[in-house]
């Protein structure tokens, strides 16, 4: 018995385009060439364009401090100063933010001295044309060749920012040099800066100090330092584009690692994981977005939704199962009626369908599971799973 | 809380529960049963069609099937024993009984009847009748009325207690509860014995996700408080699941309660709510 | 005797009737009190307990009420322990149309029938001429064998909504076998598009059933194994699409191509050119390979054999089979190594395509393409979705009927029930009930939920009824489906 | 577009420096993993919800890193016990965090960082009663059309809907 295809429900209000469905080219000449690095068993994009092409082709990861689409600022409050539109920080967070700034030079081996030339720099008095001029050149930087460089990227994110902001996003640009160097917006695209050291960047904070009440006394400065934000990619999101798209590379201690080395990897970290990438690839070869941490809130492996979260609700809840090629256990999660109650009803009150995947194992694959190349002994079943109403009258008995 | 512990403690004076037990389920079929557990606490889920109304499922009728916990709080406390199945032949003098017993019904609900007529004709009358008319006409309904077999008014017994005809359900009120020993109870009923003591009503809560619906009183008046789970004290339980059930219980507006029994014999509890934090 | 016990004597009876209450229930109200708003806490008013208190009395003039009928509409039954069935003694009533059997001349119910008909006030059922109590009727009906209490429970639930429902007969269903052979028909008539068969063999003309059904599951196999051109695969389309709007995103992408070639393409190696060395002849010398087969730099001459011909051992290696599967995995992995390395013909092309595959091609970075696993999509080059979407489905999808045929039925899972809609009531005949509505498969909530075996098993004996799990927690039924499903492609440009 | 240099070295990663995480590899985890899930409410707690006074300690019995907080000033401690959402845990292992003495939030930490918090409390803590006798109006309404589309998806019904509310 077939189950029949519900529409997916489109959002309410969607406040923006389809950049692509993929992070793959479609002409030639264009490129796609993504990294990320495996961190404490998580893989993270740190790269601002990286992030943002990841994201938006797709709906890949999450930014690590943001609900969904990476876009954490320093301060949810913006405010117009001089004509600059600048995000807002107490003085006592912006004292915080010095403190981890040095704390961070520090532990990077920088000799007190030098930490202490670069904060004199650093929290030295603005004068708002100087800003100005810079903020000026940085964004000229970027529409003149219209070459986002690594150092100025994010500005070029803004797209879907209100306009007053794009100046200055540039607080969140991932600006590194070298430890000799000057901080510089200079629009050098070929001077990739070599350092690893995560040092103060030109960005501007608006700083409030909080002893007036009335408004307090403001001043723009640098801000000392830049959290950049992150996408962090579920391991199958990380594996599929590394394995399916063969966009992304990912970095072990600044060791790219081959495919295999990934599977092998991902396996160990997780037991589930062929499962759950196998569930996870069908679903995207489908033309579909699985999301994991959606899933989560669930209490499900991936909630499924059409073109991306943007633009639709979810869906499905998947949870996905594994058997062999007699159909029988060796269950992922060991599940009663009890746990399906739950599901069902969670799935149902938010208008959701609950889906079973199964992958199936076909027999004697031992060594094959070794590789990805396993993925094409395996079958996937979906099954629904709804509640079956007997009638009007059981629509009232749900109340405790 | 206080006058709930006031009812249990009636509950052990009151005389014995029958269990019935139906393809291995304990089944109460006495009014006088499902009304004791119930004054004990004790809730239980109706099974049957309800005579008044019998097709519809909203509310259902006897018999009352007890969930595993409340069979054994009852047989712990002594307060039910299994009622012994009828014994094969049940002799010629109970048919004669039995019929006797419809003869003399027919008999008196005939008399009923004819009363009832008669005060419907009295009713119908108006003080415009001379007195002969109305007399005349009552004789003739007296000379005439018919009350047919097919009008007798029969009960179709819910209780084989309440038959006449069935004397092994006498001899239940001579046997003594059983003493025997119960095997060690498992962490479900622990729980149970646990929250019951507490005071509060307790439904199975399959279809919330969890093991029992918790009342802080009778369920006809109160809405539940808590969903409890019951997990051994080291059972490793997958986030995931948690985050269902936790989630399920913010819906519904009540309190997930993990429930586990503690070495020092009680069962420690944790509240799982929603935080809030989105 | 204790004596709080013989005080309970005297309400031991109390739920007898005497005639003249009898005569007094024939009027008695019908309605059932609506329940009032609950409350959220205990408050220990008086104005809550009072509430409380008139809950509880309306609870138990409900809970205690007796069923009492006119003789006159009751239709008599005997109970026959032996059949385990209940022989109607006076003609059935309006229940017949939906309920019950005719055999001998005779009208039976079955146990279930009749306790359901016995709560409904319809039949009194009589065993050794003296009336049974509902009691009775469910400590003597209800069994395995019959049917179950739990069972009795999801009969009752439905009869009470008004559908129909009858046992299910495994014997009077299509044996799974029949049901196999009938499947494209049975299909057709129920006007649903038919599913997906891989099957592409002929027309079988054997006779042997047995032997039919076995090479149908082959041919499944192997066509499996095999992938048909895409004009013979299923348009991908779940079934009963097209119904209701809004789905026909999907539809118009039909697959295109041909997802695995190199079964069908023809080989690279020209037989005709290349030399096996004999071995064989009488002759000892073997003249030199063609270079081009060898690696670079290795040079062999003419080669004399004839000392090795003497070493050579004919018995056969014993390879353990643990051994030989490795071999296989082996083989099997290099061949998917790459289809680019089958292509090479000779050491020349194959280093060459290392060259390319190496640090030589530009933006392929050798940590993704050198090893024994590359990506499966070259982000070099440009390609619409729909071919991406096309190369990545290399997970084959599966249907529940796949393969179900062979699985043997078990004990623990068994269809319970057929039901039929409340509407078809009317005009139901029992000796054509057409197609059921659904199948229910009464189970414990307490018990295992149905793992992918069962559902397939389930799905297979049940054809084009949908299997409902009806799923018993005491007095909680909740009713769950598990149906095959196909997420559809969807491609967005 | 310009290829983004892949292949030259990256900028440190700014987690790696970050005085929050060396505290906590400083603490010495079992897990790596649940060492991230840590820094990663960590910085939730700080940068995006702006607690106050947010510190890490390593419980002892389950070589975990906890954290401690106030959502705001004078608002209470509480212990966040953050775990990636793919593990198990104890009843006997949330009790041992909750006998630290303040209540608890769990924060399940799915693998690509989406967070979701839970409360724990130690014993029974009523739910918050419904709020104003309109609620229950609206759920009736509510419960009105969701019959509605059952009545379209399914089956015609005989007999008449009776108010149950309960079981």
């Amino acid at each position: 018995m077939q189950a029949d295809f519900r529409a997916p429900r489109r959002r309410a209000r969607v406040y923006e385009e389809l950049e692509a469905p993929l992070p793959v080219i479609r002409s030639p000449g264009e490129k796609c060439r993504y990294r990320a690095e495996l961190i404490n068993q998580h893989v993270l994009v740190c790269h601002p364009d990286h992030v943002r092409k990841i994201h938006n082709q797709g709906y890949f990861g999450k930014g690590i401090l943001s609900r969904a689409r990476p876009d954490h600022s320093i301060s949810e409050k913006w405010e117009d100063f001089e004509d600059l539109y600048l995000p807002v920080v107490s003085q006592a967070r912006y004292e915080e933010l010095l403190g981890w700034a040095k704390a961070s030079l520090c532990t990077q081996g920088m000799s007190a001295e030098a930490v202490d030339q670069i904060f004199h720099k650093l929290t030295q008095k603005l004068e708002i044309e100087d800003v100005k001029s810079e903020l000026r050149e940085a964004e000229g930087a970027k529409t003149e060749d219209g070459v986002c460089d690594n150092t100025k990227s994010l500005g070029s994110e803004s797209e879907a920012e209100p306009e007053a902001k794009r100046p200055c996003r540039s607080d969140m640009q991932d600006l590194n040099f070298d430890q000799n160097s000057e901080p510089s917006s200079d629009s050098d695209q070929d001077s990739e800066p070599d350092l690893g050291f995560q040092v103060p960047g030109p960005g501007f904070v608006l700083v409030v100090s909080e002893n007036q009440n009335e408004g307090g006394v403001r001043e723009v400065k640098r801000s000392p330092l830049s959290l950049t934000e992150y996408l962090q990619l579920s391991l199958e999101e990380a594996f599929f584009l590394v394995y399916s798209l063969g966009c992304l590379s990912v970095y072990l201690d600044q060791e790219p690692q081959s495919v295999i080395q990934l599977w092998r990897m991902f396996r160990s970290l997780r037991p589930d994981f062929t499962s759950s990438y196998a569930a996870y690839h069908h679903f995207r070869s489908r033309g579909w977005v699985p999301k994991g941490g959606s899933g989560a809130k669930y209490g499900v492996d991936f909630m499924l939704y059409r073109k991306g979260p943007p633009f639709y609700h979810a869906s499905y809840s998947v949870v996905v199962e594994q058997t062999d090629d007699e159909f029988r256990g060796s269950t992922l999660r060991p599940f009663s009626w009890r746990s399906f109650a739950a599901l069902s009803r969670i799935t149902a009150s938010v208008s959701k369908e609950l889906m079973l995947c199964y992958i199936v194992y076909p027999g004697e694959l031992k060594e094959e599971l070794d590789s990805p190349v396993c993925l094409s002994k395996l079958k996937v079943q979906e099954v629904i799973i709804s509640r079956w109403v007997s009638s009007k009258e059981r629509a009232e008995q749900d109340d405790d | 809380m206080e006058n709930l512990r006031r009812e249990e403690q009636q509950l052990d004076s009151s005389p014995v529960v029958g269990i019935s037990t139906c393809d291995s389920a304990p089944l109460l079929w006495r009014v006088q049963d499902l009304r004791a557990v119930r004054s004990g606490g004790l809730v239980g889920a109706l099974l049957g069609s309800l005579p008044r109304t019998p097709r519809q499922n909203g509310r259902l009728g006897r018999p009352l099937l007890l969930l595993p916990e409340e069979e054994r709080l009852l047989r712990e406390g002594a307060g039910a024993a299994a009622l012994p199945r009828p014994a094969g032949d049940r002799g010629a003098e109970l048919k004669r009984q039995f019929e006797e017993d419809q003869r003399s019904s027919l008999e008196e609900q005939s008399v009923l009847a004819l009363q009832d007529r008669k005060a419907a004709l009295l009713r119908a009358m108006t003080s415009s009748l001379t007195e002969e008319v109305q007399q005349n006409r009552l004789e003739a309904l007296d000379k005439n009325f018919v009350f047919p077999r097919s009008a007798l008014a029969v009960q179709l017994s819910t209780a084989r207690a309440g038959l006449n005809y069935c004397p092994e359900a006498r001899s239940f009120l001579k046997i003594d509860p059983p003493t025997k020993p119960l095997p060690p109870p498992c962490t479900r009923f622990q729980v149970f014995r646990d929250l019951r003591g507490r005071g509060f009503f307790l439904t199975s809560a399959g279809k919330f996700g969890g093991d029992f619906l918790v009342y802080p009183g009778d369920p006809l008046r109160f809405h539940a408080h808590f969903i409890a789970v019951c997990v051994e004290w080291d059972e490793p339980v997958r986030v995931l699941d948690l985050l269902a059930v936790a989630r399920l219980g913010s819906n519904v507006k009540k309190t997930v309660l993990l429930c586990s029994p503690a070495a020092n014999g009680g069962v420690r509890y944790t509240s799982l709510q929603w935080s809030g934090m989105v | 005797m204790a004596d709080g016990k013989m005080a309970a004597r005297e309400d031991f009876y109390n739920e007898v009737l005497s005639p003249s209450e009898l005569f007094a229930a024939r009027s008695r109200s019908r309605k059932i009190p609506v329940r009032g708003q609950k409350d959220f806490f205990p408050d220990e008013s008086a104005e809550q307990r009072q509430r409380l208190q008139q809950s509880l009395d309306e609870h138990w003039s409900l809970v205690s009420e007796e069923r009492v009928e006119r003789l006159g509409s009751l239709v008599k039954g005997v109970w026959l322990p032996c059949r385990r069935l209940v022989e109607l003694q006076s003609p059935a009533g309006k229940f017949w149309q939906t309920a019950g059997f005719s055999a001998d001349g005779k009208q039976y119910l079955l146990p279930e029938e009749a306790l359901y008909l016995m709560e409904c006030g319809s039949v009194q059922i009589f065993h050794e001429d003296l009336p049974i109590s509902i009691q009775d009727g469910y400590e003597a009906f209800l069994s395995a064998d019959t049917v179950t209490l739990q069972q009795f429970q999801v009969f009752g639930h439905l009869k009470r909504l008004g559908y129909v429902v009858h046992r299910f007969d495994p014997g009077s269903e299509p044996t799974p076998y029949a049901r196999q052979l009938n499947l494209p028909l049975s299909r057709a008539r129920a006007g649903r598009a038919p599913k997906r068969r891989r099957s592409s063999s002929p027309p079988q003309t054997c006779s042997g059933a047995l032997a039919q059904q076995e090479k149908m599951e082959a041919g499944q196999c192997s066509s499996e194994r095999q992938p048909t051109p895409a004009e013979e695969k299923d348009p991908r389309s779940p079934a009963g699409g097209g119904e209701g709007g809004g789905q026909a995103w999907w539809l118009s992408e039909e697959r295109t191509g041909q997802r695995r070639t190199h079964s069908s393409a023809p080989s690279r190696w020209d037989f005709s050119c290349i030399a096996f060395p004999d071995l064989g002849s009488g002759e000892g010398l073997v003249a030199p390979p063609d270079p081009a087969l060898l690696p670079g730099g290795l040079s062999v001459g003419v080669c004399d054999v004839a000392p090795w011909r003497q070493k050579v051992n004919l018995r056969r290696v014993k390879v353990s089979e643990k051994e030989r599967r490795r071999e296989e995995v082996q083989g099997r992995r290099m061949q998917q190594w790459s289809r680019e390395v089958q292509r090479c013909r000779n050491w020349a092309e194959y280093q060459e395509l290392l060259e390319r595959r190496g640090a030589g091609h530009p933006g392929q970075p050798a940590h993704l393409w050198s090893g024994e696993v590359t990506p499966l999509h070259d982000p070099t080059q440009p390609i619409t979705t729909a071919e991406l979407l096309e190369k990545l489905q290399v997970l084959q999808p599966s249907h529940l009927l796949e393969g179900a045929s062979r699985l043997n039925g078990s004990d623990q899972w068994r269809i319970s029930f057929n039901v039929y809609q409340p509407d078809s009531a009317a005009d139901f005949k029992k000796s054509n009930p057409g197609r059921p509505y659904a199948r229910m498969c009464v189970c414990s909530f307490q018990g295992p939920v149905p793992d992918l075996r069962t559902i397939k098993q389930l799905a297979f004996q049940s054809g084009d009824v949908p299997v409902v799990f009806a799923v018993v927690d005491y007095g909680d039924i909740s009713f769950y489906t598990f149906k095959d499903f196909q997420l559809p492609q969807d491609v967005h440009p | 577009m310009s290829v983004p240099p892949v292949e030259k070295a990256p900028p440190a990663n700014w987690i790696l420096q970050h005085p929050a995480y060396r505290q906590m590899k400083a603490l010495e985890p079992a897990d790596s993993a649940q060492l991230h899930a840590a820094f990663l409410v960590c910085m939730d707690l700080t940068e995006v919800r702006r607690w106050k006074e947010v510190s890490c300690v390593k419980s002892p019995e389950l070589r975990l890193i906890l954290l401690e907080g106030k959502e705001k000033d004078g608002a209470p401690v509480h212990t966040v016990l953050p775990l990636p959402a793919h593990q198990s845990l104890s009843h006997n292992s949330i009790c041992s965090v909750l006998d630290r003495g303040f209540p608890v939030l769990l924060c399940a930490v799915a693998s690509d960082s989406t967070l979701v918090y839970q409360r724990l409390t130690d014993g029974l803590v009523t739910p918050d009663p419904p709020v104003g006798p309109f609620q229950d109006l609206d759920r009736r309404q509510h419960r009105k059309r969701r019959q509605h589309s059952f009545q379209q998806h399914s089956e015609k019904m005989r007999g008449k809907s009776i108010r149950k509310n309960s079981c």
